[in-house]
């Protein structure tokens, strides 16, 4: 790959230098009408990964307008590091998720541990101190040794990373699913917590207030990240390694506690951390947030290996820096906090009056290109967009019940399938306590995080069943959200907002692009719907491999607040004596269900329907129940049905049982996957109020204390199992199959 | 009775130390930073979990060398209780305030959750409010925490007593299924899992409690009685 | 049986943290002689006497003891082991 | 400046569970001419000239590079340093 400097403007252009970099000929033809000349190398490269996909949301911008993102609650929409939301006592939360899923296929370990100091750092550089880490994560089925590894190692890089930086992992999700076989998805999700004035924003004001860099030395790692994560993840991807950065933690935990003592100093005005593209996006985003321009020295910026170009230096993604403006004269207050806690700060340039980008090497001007070009001005497209073909074909079929010879059976066979089974060999490795606020470890519904010295807590679930979105876009982008919120009302919290994570495969795709469209008009609607406002997001799109790509893959990211630490409801059942209820009613609905995928080994039909108003009443309704303390347990149906639901319920080390009496056919009442569905557990003398308050609520059985799990149908039973030994096969799933020889 | 607890680069749990001193024991408590600070006007001394310098080398190992080391010496020599936790255990053996050393986890793999303890001596400054025997519940959260020590130290462990708190169900491989230790002398306690993450039913257990009473308790019946 | 030793080494470029937080603890032990610190692993193996060893534990390495997206490996056998 | 190799192993009788799972994941990858692993660590000091840097290096060892309770170590001086 070329690399030097000395290329001139004419090379660029003439051997279409600027198309390896990534940017179109059009694109290019753009870069020299705002130059009013040809860009030399460093610019064009500044271009191409400004204008990435992955900086500048060329193809998604038009569909993100959708998202409906304003709510009284909402100090900060999309367009910061990370959203902001109000709870109140001058506190808000401030939350985001972002993908790693390029660099998690190339190197595991290290492209999910960056991915997850990356999303850490977008969220203390708003100010806030991070508070909790979730994960969302997509592999293919685990029966090959690359997949048993690729799912391993980002395991182990989520916990490396965020074990030692002090940030809790509370929860996330893993699904299991052939369309990730080649292109794995790990998308992590940070929240943090701040006193409204603490709230900081990446601004670049102040013309002569200095610029500080501050953190690790910029090394020639991740040089092209950016336009790395916007590619077509190609067979030979091997040959992409340097644009795998290396993290270090400890380097990180410095740089957490250093920003958060700085935001109290009055000297500072901006902070932003450096992620994708590096000194480029950070420093050029800055000014063009302020309507200033920026002038930088790049001699000054510290750095780990000799005789870095100019190039190297501006598109580089090492890890753990930030960038800062400071009062003009104010420099040392700052450069101090960071030097207290081992970290190097230095200033390397200033913000100037003319809105130019400038950079400087050697003393010539490496760079000088209008700050708006580079951000406000990039391109926009609006892609073709075409019904998928398997999609009006899938519309057209009937819904059928898959045939079911023995319950029980099918049952522990669901218990197994990786996407079911406990993922507690997943968050044992992560250190899900420290900070001690954890009052809902992994394992429920929603992870519950209190807020200390309140009596309020947060609520924090992410979900997307892909399969329903693949089926139907649409309705499974709305089951996304309703899922989401489901969790969150779960464990007795009202859902606030939340954070998208778009993996999707090539957009250049005109049916891609309709899933796109599809989910996100889907999402929408629920957003609307519940009340909840997207305030912020990350999209990933080229998630494919060998022409084909993922299932769509719209990932929420949800938090919630509890008002009152009572209102906090476990999704397992209590005690023996409690009343069994479902909310809402079954129908036969197996496309994309968990049953479709055991029986048929592939998705087909129509995605379960979801009636967006009936939703949005029974979350009502139940949080209301569970406010009022009439409700021992919650837990939302999902993969599985309420089969899978009742088993899991169960699943708590107190030896509980149950017995449910159901009707109809078995299959349907056992396995379908009909939405807007609830379990819940209600003391006996609470019976009657729970029913008068809950319209959908029908009575299905009994917690029992013989740890058996009987179902009868019609009167005739249909599942008698030990509850503990179908504990132990789900929990066992997992690292059986990691164990087996492939 | 006042605490310090002791911040190194990257501890990480020197928060959660804090506040169970504070707010929860209701105790006096600082966070003193691993640098230009001064230990002497403390009575007790905290060591918090995290990974002190990223875990490098070994863990434990870099803060062990650092100058409040010297200080922390010093305090425990004069009788006065220092007590690790987590790193802060793999810190004191380290420093060789308490022998053998903590290994990687027999399976290689960080793990965390609630784990039974027994209480192997509750006649220590620090357990004096358990019963001899008794099973608690306390979080575990390492990587590196599988206690190593040869036979002969093994058996002089047992043999006075120092083996404090074992697991009822060895999670990581510890010889003698040891979770903490406490020096000859009885003032200084490592352990790997955290009595600080114990101190509230809200978050999952409040055993942890009893062991900050008994360092408050034993220290006014020697201390603050005399003065 | 033949001894082999795996060198694993960060590649050049690559940030080795550990290294640099090596270095610094020496210096503030008092060892400013410490121009530079880089740490590696290595592996002992055992190997049972073959054709083409070095052949077979090169290929080990690719396929899992190093990882060539950022580390470099070395292999030494007997007769240059050190022990 | 000189190069300076110190080499870390565990003690005879230290439980080595990495090397272990190194053992066991080639033999699954079909090298079953593996008959031990071991697994050590490897610093490479870079030391200005000076008076007898063995002995400062063996110093350091001793205060911070090798914890005597678990591991053994040795030093290679440029001559016979790999590399
Ligand atoms: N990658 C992960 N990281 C941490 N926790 C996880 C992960 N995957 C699953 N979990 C936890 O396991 C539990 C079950 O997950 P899941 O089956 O996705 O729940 P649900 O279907 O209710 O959303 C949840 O508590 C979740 O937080
Ligand atoms: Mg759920």
């Amino acid at each position: 790959m070329l690399q030097t400097h000395d290329i001139g403007p004419e090379t660029v252009e003439m051997d279409k230098l600027y198309s390896d970099m990534g940017l179109s000929d059009q694109e290019y033809d753009s870069v020299k009408n705002i130059l009013k000349r040809r860009p030399n190398f460093t610019e064009t490269g500044i271009f191409s990964v400004m204008w990435s996909e992955h900086c500048s949301y060329k193809t998604s911008k038009p569909l993100l307008k959708r998202f409906p993102t304003k709510g009284p609650h909402v100090l900060q929409g999309p367009g910061e590091g990370a959203g902001v939301v109000d709870i109140g006592d001058n506190q808000a939360v401030v939350f985001k998720i972002e993908s790693h899923n390029h660099p998690s296929a190339v190197e595991p370990y290290q492209g999910a541990a960056t991915g997850v100091g990356g999303i850490i750092r977008d969220v203390f550089s708003m100010g806030a101190r991070p508070i909790a880490l979730m994960n969302s994560l997509r592999f293919g089925d685990l029966t090959t040794d690359r997949m048993k590894y690729l799912f391993s190692e980002v395991v182990h890089g989520i916990a490396g990373y965020g074990n030692c930086v002090g940030v809790p992992t509370v929860g996330g999700e893993v699904q299991f699913d052939d369309s990730y076989e080649d292109n794995p998805l790990v998308n992590a999700m940070c929240i943090g917590l701040l006193k409204h004035d603490e709230l900081q924003k990446g601004i670049a004001s102040g013309i002569g207030n200095t610029v500080i860099y501050a953190g690790a030395p910029t090394g020639r790692d991740g040089i092209h990240g950016a336009t790395f994560a916007s590619d077509d993840l190609a067979e030979d991807s091997d040959k992409d390694r340097p644009a795998v950065q290396v993290g270090d933690p400890f380097m990180e935990k410095l740089l957490i506690e250093a920003s958060l003592e700085v935001i109290h100093s009055d000297a500072l005005v901006g902070m932003q951390d450096m992620g994708a593209a590096g000194l480029t996006s950070s420093a050029s985003e800055m000014a063009s947030k302020a309507g200033t321009g920026m002038e930088m020295n790049l001699d000054l910026v510290p750095q780990r290996e000799p005789g870095m170009n100019a190039y190297e230096l501006m598109l580089s993604e090492s890890q753990e820096r930030m960038l800062l403006v400071v009062k003009q004269g104010r420099e040392q207050e700052i450069i101090d906090v960071f030097e207290k806690y081992g970290l190097q700060a230095v200033a390397v340039g200033e913000v100037i009056e003319e809105k130019v980008f400038r950079i400087k090497q050697h003393g010539e001007v490496a760079a000088d290109i209008p700050v708006d070009a580079l951000a406000e001005e990039a391109p926009v497209y609006h892609m073709p967009s075409e019904q998928a073909t398997y999609f009006n074909e899938f519309q057209q079929l009937p819904e059928t019940v898959p045939h079911v010879a023995d319950h029980g059976e099918m049952l522990i066979k669901l218990l197994q399938q990786p996407t079911i089974a406990s993922k507690e060999w997943v968050y044992d490795q992560y250190d899900s306590m420290v900070q001690t606020n954890t009052v809902v470890t992994p394992g429920s519904d929603a992870a519950v995080v209190r807020i200390r010295g309140t009596e309020k807590a947060l609520a924090i679930s992410t979900d997307a069943n892909s399969r329903y979105i693949y089926l139907d876009p649409e309705t499974g982008g709305k089951i996304a959200v309703a899922e989401a919120a489901r969790n969150i009302v779960c464990s007795g919290a009202r859902p606030l907002a939340l954070t998208d994570g778009l993996n999707f495969g090539n957009p250049t795709n005109p049916e891609v692009f309709w899933q796109m469209e599809q989910s996100v008009e889907g999402m929408s609607a629920a957003c609307r719907a519940l009340a909840t406002p997207v305030i912020g997001g990350n999209v990933s799109l080229y998630n494919q491999s060998r022409g084909k790509s993922i299932f769509p893959t719209p990932i929420v990211g949800m938090v919630g607040l509890h008002e009152s630490l009572e209102h906090i409801t476990p999704s397992h059942f209590q005690s023996a004596g409690d009343i069994i209820y479902v909310i809402g009613e079954t129908e036969a609905a197996f496309g994309g269900s968990e049953l479709q995928n055991v029986i048929e080994g592939e998705y087909t039909g129509k995605a379960p329907a979801i009636d967006l108003e009936t939703e949005a009443r029974r979350q009502q309704q139940l949080l209301a129940a569970i406010q009022s303390g009439l409700v021992q347990s919650a837990h939302d149906l999902a993969e599985g049905g309420l089969a899978v639901a009742l088993a899991e319920s169960v699943f708590n080390g107190k030896g509980l049982g149950l017995t449910a009496e159901l009707a109809g056919d078995a299959t349907v009442s056992l396995f379908s996957e009909s939405q807007s569905r609830f379990l819940v557990s209600v003391k006996l003398e609470d019976q009657q109020r729970f029913e008068e308050q809950i319209e959908d609520a029908r009575k299905i059985g009994t917690v029992t204390d013989d740890h058996l799990y009987t179902i009868n149908i019609d009167g005739s039973t249909v599942i008698q199992e030990d509850a503990v030994k179908l504990e132990e096969l789900w929990k066992g799933a997992i690292p059986c199959l990691l164990k087996s020889k492939a | 009775m006042k605490f310090a607890v002791v911040v190194f680069p990257a501890s990480n749990c020197d928060r959660d130390m804090y506040h169970a001193v504070k707010d929860v024991l209701q105790e006096e408590a600082d966070l003193v930073w691993y640098q230009n600070s001064n230990l002497e006007n403390y009575d007790g001394i905290l060591l918090p979990g995290g990974f002190s310098y990223g875990d490098y080398l070994r863990p434990g190992a870099v803060a062990s060398t650092s100058d409040i080391m010297q200080q922390i010496k010093t305090h425990a020599e004069k009788g006065k209780p220092v007590l690790g936790v987590c790193n802060g255990f793999q810190v004191l053996t380290e420093a060789r305030l308490l022998p053998g050393a903590l290994l990687r986890n027999k399976n290689l793999a960080f793990m965390c959750h609630q784990e039974p303890l027994v209480v192997a001596n509750a006649a220590t400054k620090f357990t004096s409010g358990y019963e001899q025997g008794e099973i608690v519940r306390f979080p575990i959260a390492h990587g590196e925490g599988n206690y190593y020590c040869d036979d002969e130290t093994l058996e002089e462990l047992k043999a006075n007593q120092q083996i404090v708190f074992t697991y009822q169900n060895n999670p990581n491989g510890s010889a003698g299924d040891i979770a903490g230790i406490i020096n000859k002398e009885g003032n200084v306690l490592g352990m790997m899992p955290h009595p600080e993450r114990a101190m509230e039913a809200l978050i999952g257990s409040d055993d942890g409690l009893r062991l900050f009473r008994s360092m408050v308790e034993n220290w006014r019946e020697t201390y603050a009685a005399n003065a | 049986m033949k001894k082999v030793n795996v060198y694993i080494t960060w590649k050049q470029g690559v940030l080795d943290p550990q290294g640099k937080a090596i270095q610094e603890s020496l210096h503030s032990l008092g060892y400013q002689e410490i121009l530079g610190a880089r740490v590696g692993k290595y592996i002992e193996l055992e190997v049972e006497e073959g054709p083409d060893i070095e052949g077979r534990v090169k290929e080990m390495c690719e396929r899992l003891l190093a990882n060539p997206v950022i580390e470099d490996y070395e292999i030494a056998t007997s007769e240059e082991v050190r022990l």
